[in-house]
Order: structure tokens, then C-alpha cells, then sequence
């Protein structure tokens, strides 16, 4: 094995070392100054070995599926887990003076590393694994680290907060290892490809992925089982809020997409897809509408992440089922993939400015962001480029990712779609301007002063997201790395 | 699956734990009865699970899903250790064991 | 024809257990039927040949989750929480139906099994002899699937740092759960000073023949757990602060360990390889440190949230 | 019927007829400590009747071993079981007996 090849392993290994040590002291600027780095050479060593080689397949301790366990990673897994490293590695970096523990080790100070590591290993995990147990058990790794990050503030709200979402998240659980163990009972393998390749028209395998299905949409918070994300997302700490919204939905959509578009395409019938989509496009216009009426701006941004959850499902109507086929199919499964990292960058940065914003102003309510073009400069603009992705305007990378979702829709005549993604649009502007106009008003003075470069770490998210629309074409082309139906369109 | 082997006998068993397990998870709101309902389903996907791996009786159980099984009986505890901390942690704080059942963001937020 | 009849006479016991731990009125009730439907389905377990999973479903299933939800219910008693009307009967109809609905798919979906599927049972006994145990459970669990109990023993870990983050910030650095008293000369005591001993033996075997018997890591550690809350029960010996560097030390040395052999093997070509000769050995090394500190997680799992602030 | 049979139809039938009586006295009587009374006393004596029956029926002299050590763990289990049951349900001022 070349040290390229060690990547995947490494960006596992990595994080999880880290996590024992923060267990052990706390440390956290040892750690971070130790980690980051590590984590971004192994990144840049998975995606160049992905774009030179093609997609990677690791057979851990030797033992090939199905006895074994491999790891897999594409265009996709790899696109996911960059986005992941960029994302944490400035979440982290915005977390050390909040959890720094200079005056000694406090409770928050003190948990907050070994799970914010662990979190990071769990999400590389999933979208590594290639074994659908393997993925429940970092699924469930994932789910319990976000579970005690939800209850850290260590109020009443925060953990009803995290009570409620345990509730949806073991339903889900449940669900998902039920799908898993019908799959095996009827092919006797857990491993993906095999599946793949196993002829699936029988009752126990059409169960078993309804039973996945339902789970992991409970995990991803699609409406109607969104109801625990906003209170939980919205009452975690900011640095934590940012991991929970960017990137947490994103590990179990990821792991919808690799059932539903490798394991068993042929079993996306049409009512099933469009079934998907209408429940997409519910969580878009109701997720929307209940974003407008918030008056708490980490609210506001919770309730933006539901809305924004929903394009991610418009994948199944536009690339799924009987569309697989055509040449639109490429476009819009590559539009909804751009959705989810642009998404994962802009709401990363918002979610983190929006911390910094609260801990300046001192409460969260939306009057806090008064005057914040005066008083926060780079974080009025790490708001306004982060924003101008969550509306999709060019040349921002939810521009692009809507863009190609909007054109397939048109060319598969499926108007609906898009009427609903630019209806989404329209209200995204419209929840977005009550957070941005009033950064130009006249207000009093923050209490707490934030340093420059604090608020320039959120900013570099933000632009990131944007950069992502101007770059689009080589990210367009990693993406189809390893895609089952090759790429038949492209950008216009 | 059909008869009246050991296998099918407890496979079926399994199915009918999950169905007692979500009515319990639907109709309880005591957090601790929920997560008795929680690992009522749990153990009625694990009987299903070993249940379906015992179906050749002169093969023995099959050791793949009596491993997972195992990993997720120590899933389901932890999960279970989590949950009851917060419901602790919770009563201290609210005197209540259960959630509200109204959603007060969806009314506007506050 | 005593098989059949057995087995379907316990399959209907299990499920009126089950019926009566969710349905039954009583809180406390329900958890007493809980504990008795795990002890039940072990029995099961043993019925259809999985005795491992017997042995964690007793000890797991029905020993620690049973202590647990206990101990929940004792705590949320003591703060005489309010208990919320049930729901009403169009409701409970409308759960029932549910219920029903998912139990019939799934048992649709057990119909158009293949019913001689022999799973993996073929391919793990023909690579037994390379995994360097005879028990093929073990083998699946630390060899074969060994990424999966890694990931499982953290699971534990990231559990432990949730509930000891949910202290109030006053007793951060006190010890875990409430203290305990009890006579040093009475009954418990007495008995929890004879039982350690003989438990400390039954949860090392249980360990030491998981290679090639029913057994392993996580029942012995369970039961190595249980001794060790019994005794702090007593008031024999009491759990040491959550800021304690040896206490952190001895529930991630399991974990570190399996990792770090892990990632010797990745440098060598493979992540988590365990080369045929020297597999039993390290297969051993890695469950008597799982042991240690899956045995001290759990019991500080069972202890709670620090209570208690620092002395 | 063989005069092993015989011995163990005897011994299990009156086995299960303390943990009958068990169960009719956790259910009949009216407080967590004659509960407890009611319980150990019957389960204890219902398992050593239990154990001595099928004694004859073991193929080696260690698994007979085995289920005496049973019966002795699940004693000192019990006994245990019923002092920490007994500690939790009495009154507070008693507290300092357990």
C-alpha cells in the first residue's frame, strides 16, 4: 500500500487519537495545533489520490467483504470528506478561546474536545464505510456524540432539546438496523457493492429499504420528522451548533444517497420518488415559512437548515427512479451533492458568526445583529456571502448546485420542482433580509469586543462557499469519481 | 421463513416484540417507559436477527449476526446510558420526566 | 415433539413479559418485567444455539440495563416528578394500529425468506483457523469485524463524556453519583466483601475462555462491573472524581490499545491486520484491556453525572 | 418409570411448588418486605429442590457440581438482591441497618 493509500485509514485514526488524549488532558490548543494540520495533508492525500486514481477500496484487516469490512471512497466520499475537514478545521479554531480552558479545566472546556474529535471521526467513518452494520455503529457513534454536545450549555431547553431529538434519532436507529438485518437475512452480506450485485425483488429486501429509508430520513430531519432539529441545533453552543447543522444531516443523506443510488437503484419506483420529493419540498416551504417567523436568530438559521435540508431530497424525483437514466439525471444528482457542501460551508460560517454575534451582544434575539455593519464588519460580510449561497444567487455554489437542479427539472418537464426551488429562494431572501437589513441600522454599542481574526475564520467559510460557484467545473467532474451512471451532461 | 422450527418460532417472536415495542415507544410518555419500549424493539430486531441466522440447524447459529447482535446489545446500552442521564439531569432541573408535548417554536419562537 | 412446543410455550412468555413491562401501569412494575424478559430471552438465546449472545443479553440486556433504569426510576422518585395523563383511547387505537402495522410488514418480509439462507456461517468457518481463536463469535468480533467493536468501545467512551458533561458546574471534579452508606458490619456488607473475589474469577474466565468458548470481553466486563458497583453499593470503596487522570487513563487504555495495535498494522500495509501466528496473542492482549476499561466504563455509566462537589 | 425419573418428578414437582407459593406471596402480600420474604424463602428452597432433581439426570459429575454452584450464586445473588431491595423501600431513619 503507497502512503497515499493510508489516507483513509489515517483520517480516522487521527481524530480518534486525538479524542483518547482530550479525554485524558485538557489540552485543546496541543491538540488542535497537533490535529489540524494532520487532518488537511491526509485530506489533500485522499482527494488527489481519488482525482489521479479513481475511487479507493480498503479491505480493513485483510479480510475481504462480505466476511470483512471495507472502506470505500469516490468522488463523492472524498468531496463529503473535505468538506468535513474544511468545515471542522475552522469550528475547532473558533472553539479555543470558548473552550480553551486557561484558567483551568471546567466541565463545557473539558467535554467539548473528545467530542468534537469523536464527531469528527464518526462523520469520516460513515462516509468511508462501505458495510451497512459498520455504518449503523458509526451512525450511532455520531448520533451520541451530537446527543451530549446538544445537552452541553446544561439548561432545562438544551436538554429537552436533546431529548427530543434521542427520541426521533433511536427511532431512527431502530429502523435503519431493522432494514440492515432483513438485507442480510436475505443475501448474506452487509457489504454494499455485493448488494449491489445481488438480485433484490423480494419482500424482505423491499421492507428492508422502506425500514432504511424511514430511518435515516428521521436522522436528516426530513419533514415531518423535523421537529427536534431547530430546538437542538439552535440551543447547542455556537461552535457546536455550526458541526451540528453543517455537517451531521449530511453523514446520514450521504449514506441515503450510497443505498438509493448504488445498492438498489432498480427499487426507486416512481411513486416512491416522487413521495421523497413532495416531502422535500414540504421541508423547503415549511422549514421557510417558520424561518421568517422566528424572532431568535440561531432560531432563524436552525429553522434555514430545515428548509435547506429539503433541496438535498429533490435528488430522488429529479435523479432517481425512471430519470437515472436520462441526460438530466447527471446535472441534478451533482446539483443536489453541491447543495449539500455549499450548504455544510454557508451554514458552518453562519452558525459561527452567529456565535460570535451572541457572545458580543450578549443574548440571541434578532435585534442583536443591529448595527452589526458597523460594529462587526467581517461578520456582517461573513453573513452577507454566507447568505448569498443559502438563496442560491450566483456566482455562489448553492447558485451552481441550484442552477443544475433547475435546469433538470425543466428538461424532465417536472415543473413542479422547480417552481418549488425557486419559490425556496424567494423566501430564503426573505428570512435572510431580516438578518441582514438590520446590520445597517443604528444601535448601541456591543458589550464584548471580538477580535479580528476570530471573525475572519467564519468569513474564509463563507468565501469558500462562494468559491465554490466559481470553481464549479472541477468539483462537478470529482463528483462523477466513482458515480455509478457516469456523467452524460454537463455544465452549460 | 414458515413451520415450526426454533428459527421461524423466535423470528417471528421478534416481529411481534417490535410491534409491542413501538406501541409502547407511541403511547408512553415517561421517558424510562420509553426506553424500556426502546429496548423491547431493540431485542425484537436482535431475535429476528440471530433468529434468521439459525435457520440451517446443522450449520449452528451463524457467528456474523451473534457478533453484531452483541455490538449492538453494548449500542443499545449506551444509548439507553445517555438517555436516562438526561432524563436525570432533566427532572432535577424541571421536576418533569416527560417532554412537552407542544412545540413552542413552531408558534413563532421564542 | 418437546422442542417446538417448548419454544413456542417460552415465545409466548416472552411476549405477554413484554406485553406487561410496556403496558403495565406501575413505573417500577415495568422495569421488574423488563429485567425478567431479558432473563427470558436468554433463555431463548440458548434455544436456538447463540450462547455468547445469551451471556450478553443476561449480563447486558437484562443485568445493566435493568441496574440503570432502576437506579433512574429511584433517582426521578426521590424528586417525585409529574406523571402525565395517558393518552386517550382514539390515540392508544390509532398506537395500536401503528404497531400492529409494522409487526405484519416485518413478518411479510420474514415469508419470502429463502429458509435454508446459511448466511455467513460457511466463509467464518473457513477462515477460523487464520483468525487465531476457535470460537468464531470471538473470531468475527476482534478479527474479522474488528473495526466494528473498536468503534463499539467508543461508543461507550463518547457516552461516558455525555453523562459526566451533564454534572452541574459546582461539581465538576466531584465523584460520579451519590454517595452511599451503609454498616460496615451488616449483611450487604458482609456479603459484598465475599462476593468480589469469587466475581473477580467468574468475569476473568468468562474473558479467558471467550477465545475458544462462549465468552469475551463484554460479558466479562459486565460482570467484573457489577462486582465493582456492588462493593461501592455496600459503601465499601466510593467511585473517584471525573478529574482524576488515572480514571481517564483506565477508560481509553481498552480502545487506545485496539487502536494502536490497528495502526501498527496499517503502517505495516494493513489497518487493523493481525498476522495468523501472532493472532491469539494480540487478540488476547486486546480483550484484557477492553476488559479493563469496558468494565470501569460501565460502572461509572450505572454511577451517573457527578452529584457531589469536589472535596 | 425408572426410580431416577421417579426421584425427579418428586423433587422438580416440589420445587415448583415453592416457587408457586413464592409467586402467590409477592403477589398477596401487602409490603416490599414480606414481599421479599415471601420470595427468597421459596425461590431459594424451590431451586435446591430443583437442582437435587435433576441431579440424576447429568451425564458427568462436574455439570452436578456446576448446578450447585448455581444454586449457591443465585443464594448469595438473591440474598444481596433482597438487602439493597430492602434498604431502598424502608424509611429513611432505618437507613443506617442496611
Amino acid at each position: 500500500m503507497t502512503t497515499l493509500g493510508l489516507a483513509p485509514v489515517f483520517l480516522i485514526i487521527v481524530p480518534l487519537t486525538a479524542a483518547f488524549l482530550a479525554v485524558v488532558a485538557p489540552w485543546p490548543r496541543v491538540l488542535v495545533i497537533g490535529a489540524v494540520p494532520l487532518m488537511l495533508a491526509l485530506t489533500v492525500a485522499l482527494v488527489m489520490s481519488v482525482w489521479r486514481d479513481g475511487p479507493i477500496s480498503i479491505a480493513i484487516g485483510g479480510w475481504q467483504a462480505p466476511l470483512g469490512i471495507e472502506l470505500a471512497a469516490g468522488g463523492l466520499a472524498a468531496s463529503f470528506l473535505a468538506t468535513t475537514t474544511v468545515v471542522m478545521t475552522i469550528i475547532v479554531l473558533v472553539a479555543l478561546p470558548a473552550f480553551g480552558n486557561r484558567h483551568g479545566e471546567t466541565r463545557t472546556g473539558w467535554a467539548f474536545w473528545p467530542l468534537a474529535f469523536m464527531m469528527w471521526a464518526a462523520l469520516n467513518a460513515v462516509f468511508l464505510s462501505g458495510d451497512l452494520f459498520n455504518i449503523y455503529v458509526a451512525i450511532e457513534f455520531l448520533t451520541l456524540a451530537t446527543l451530549a454536545l446538544v445537552a452541553l450549555e446544561g439548561k432545562a431547553g438544551t436538554i429537552e432539546a436533546a431529548m427530543r431529538y434521542a427520541i426521533f434519532a433511536l427511532f431512527g436507529s431502530l429502523a435503519y438496523l431493522l432494514g440492515v438485518v432483513l438485507l442480510y437475512a436475505a443475501h448474506g452480506t452487509l457489504d454494499l457493492d455485493l448488494l449491489a450485485a445481488a438480485t433484490k425483488g423480494d419482500s424482505a429486501s423491499l421492507v428492508g429499504a422502506a425500514l432504511i429509508t424511514a430511518g435515516l430520513a428521521a436522522k436528516t430531519a426530513l419533514f415531518p420528522f423535523h421537529a427536534w432539529l431547530p430546538p437542538a441545533h439552535a440551543g447547542a453552543p455556537a461552535p457546536a451548533s455550526a458541526m451540528l447543522s453543517a455537517l451531521v444531516p449530511k453523514a446520514s443523506f450521504f449514506v441515503l444517497v450510497q443505498f438509493w443510488f448504488v445498492v438498489m437503484p432498480e427499487a426507486a419506483g416512481p411513486l416512491f420518488v416522487q413521495l421523497i420529493g413532495v416531502l422535500g419540498a414540504a421541508a423547503i416551504l415549511y422549514g421557510s415559512l417558520l424561518a421568517i417567523r422566528q424572532t431568535r436568530l440561531k432560531r432563524l438559521i436552525a429553522y434555514s437548515t430545515v428548509a435547506q435540508i429539503g433541496y438535498l431530497f429533490l435528488v430522488f424525483p429529479l435523479a432517481g427512479g425512471d430519470s437515472a437514466a436520462q441526460p438530466w439525471s447527471a446535472g441534478a444528482w451533482t446539483g443536489a451533492m453541491l447543495q449539500a457542501i455549499a450548504h455544510a460551508l454557508a451554514k458552518g460560517a453562519m452558525f459561527l458568526a452567529a456565535g460570535l454575534v451572541v457572545e458580543a451582544a450578549g443574548h440571541d434575539r434578532l435585534s442583536a445583529v443591529h448595527g452589526l455593519a458597523r460594529t462587526m464588519p467581517i461578520t456582517a460580510f461573513t453573513f452577507a456571502l454566507s447568505s448569498v449561497t443559502l438563496m442560491g444567487l450566483p456566482p455562489s455554489g448553492g447558485f451552481v448546485a441550484k442552477y443544475l437542479m433547475l435546469t433538470s427539472a425543466f428538461a424532465s418537464g417536472q415543473i413542479v420542482w422547480a417552481l418549488v426551488i425557486l419559490t425556496g429562494g424567494l423566501l430564503a431572501a426573505a428570512y435572510l433580509f431580516r438578518v441582514l437589513a438590520p446590520t445597517f441600522l443604528r444601535s448601541a454599542k456591543a458589550r464584548a469586543d471580538i477580535g479580528a481574526v476570530r471573525q475572519a475564520l467564519p468569513l474564509t467559510l463563507a468565501a469558500t462557499s462562494i468559491l465554490l460557484g466559481l470553481l464549479s467545473a472541477q468539483p462537478f467532474e470529482f463528483l462523477q469519481i466513482g458515480r455509478p451512471q457516469a456523467a452524460t451532461g454537463g455544465l452549460q | 421463513m414458515t413451520g415450526l422450527e426454533t428459527s421461524t418460532i423466535f423470528a417471528y417472536c421478534g416481529a411481534a416484540l417490535i410491534g409491542i415495542g413501538i406501541y409502547g415507544f407511541l403511547v408512553r410518555r415517561h421517558m424510562i417507559r420509553r426506553l424500556i419500549a426502546f429496548n423491547v424493539i431493540g431485542s425484537g430486531v436482535f431475535l429476528l436477527f440471530g433468529a434468521t441466522g439459525a435457520r440451517q440447524p446443522d450449520l449452528g447459529v451463524d457467528p456474523v449476526p451473534q457478533a453484531l447482535i452483541i455490538t449492538g446489545l453494548v449500542v443499545a446500552l449506551a444509548a439507553t446510558a445517555l438517555v436516562v442521564a438526561l432524563t436525570v439531569r432533566y427532572a432535577h432541573l424541571t421536576k418533569r420526566a416527560t417532554l412537552r408535548e407542544d412545540l413552542p417554536d413552531e408558534q413563532g419562537g421564542s | 415433539m418437546i422442542g417446538p412446543a417448548f419454544d413456542l410455550l417460552l415465545a409466548l412468555i416472552v411476549i405477554a413479559v413484554a406485553l406487561a413491562a410496556t403496558l403495565g401501569r406501575d413505573n417500577f412494575g415495568a422495569v421488574v418485567f423488563f429485567i425478567v424478559y431479558g432473563s427470558l430471552l436468554a433463555v431463548a438465546w440458548t434455544r436456538l444455539g447463540a450462547v455468547d449472545v445469551a451471556l450478553a443479553e443476561a449480563a447486558i440486556g437484562a443485568g445493566l440495563t435493568g441496574l440503570l433504569l432502576v437506579g433512574a426510576l429511584a433517582r426521578l422518585s426521590r424528586l417525585e416528578v409529574f406523571s402525565p395523563k395517558p393518552p386517550g383511547a382514539g390515540a392508544r387505537a390509532l398506537c395500536a394500529l401503528t404497531a400492529a402495522s409494522v409487526a405484519a410488514v416485518v413478518a411479510y418480509a420474514l415469508t419470502g425468506l429463502d429458509p435454508d439462507g446459511g448466511g455467513l456461517t460457511e466463509t467464518v468457518a473457513a477462515d477460523l483457523d487464520r483468525s487465531g481463536v476457535q470460537n468464531p463469535v470471538t473470531a468475527v468480533l476482534l478479527n474479522f469485524r474488528g473495526y466494528d467493536t473498536l468503534l463499539e468501545s467508543i461508543v461507550l467512551l463518547v457516552v461516558l463524556v455525555g453523562v459526566w458533561s451533564l454534572a452541574q458546574d459546582r461539581h465538576w471534579g466531584g465523584a460520579p453519583g451519590l454517595a452511599q452508606h451503609a454498616r460496615p458490619d451488616g449483611v450487604l456488607a458482609t456479603f459484598a466483601r465475599a462476593l468480589p473475589p469469587i466475581g473477580l474469577l467468574i468475569g476473568v474466565y468468562v474473558v479467558w475462555v471467550g477465545t475458544s468458548e462462549p465468552g469475551g470481553a463484554f460479558q466479562g466486563a459486565t460482570i467484573l462491573a457489577a462486582v465493582w458497583l456492588l462493593a461501592a453499593m455496600a459503601g465499601l470503596t466510593d467511585a473517584p472524581s471525573v478529574t482524576r487522570r488515572s480514571v481517564r487513563v483506565i477508560v481509553i487504555a481498552g480502545p487506545a490499545l485496539f487502536l494502536a495495535i490497528g495502526t501498527v498494522g496499517a503502517l505495516a500495509g494493513t489497518f487493523l491486520a493481525l498476522p495468523p501466528d501472532h493472532a491469539k496473542r494480540l487478540i488476547q492482549v486486546i480483550e484484557a484491556g477492553l476488559t479493563i476499561s469496558i468494565a470501569a466504563t460501565l460502572a461509572l455509566l450505572v454511577l451517573g453525572f457527578p452529584q457531589r462537589a469536589p472535596p | 418409570m425408572s426410580l431416577a425419573a421417579l426421584f425427579t418428578v418428586v423433587f422438580t414437582s416440589a420445587g415448583l411448588f415453592f416457587f408457586i407459593a413464592g409467586a402467590v406471596g409477592m403477589i398477596r402480600f401487602p409490603d416490599m418486605h414480606s414481599r421479599l420474604h415471601a420470595l427468597t424463602k421459596a425461590d431459594n428452597l424451590g431451586l435446591g429442590l430443583i437442582v437435587i432433581g435433576v441431579m440424576p439426570q447429568v451425564d458427568r459429575p462436574v455439570t452436578a457440581l456446576k448446578l450447585v454452584f448455581i444454586w449457591a450464586l443465585a443464594l448469595v445473588a438473591s440474598a444481596v438482591t433482597a438487602q439493597l431491595l430492602a434498604r431502598s423501600a424502608a424509611p429513611p431513619d432505618l437507613c443506617e441497618d442496611g
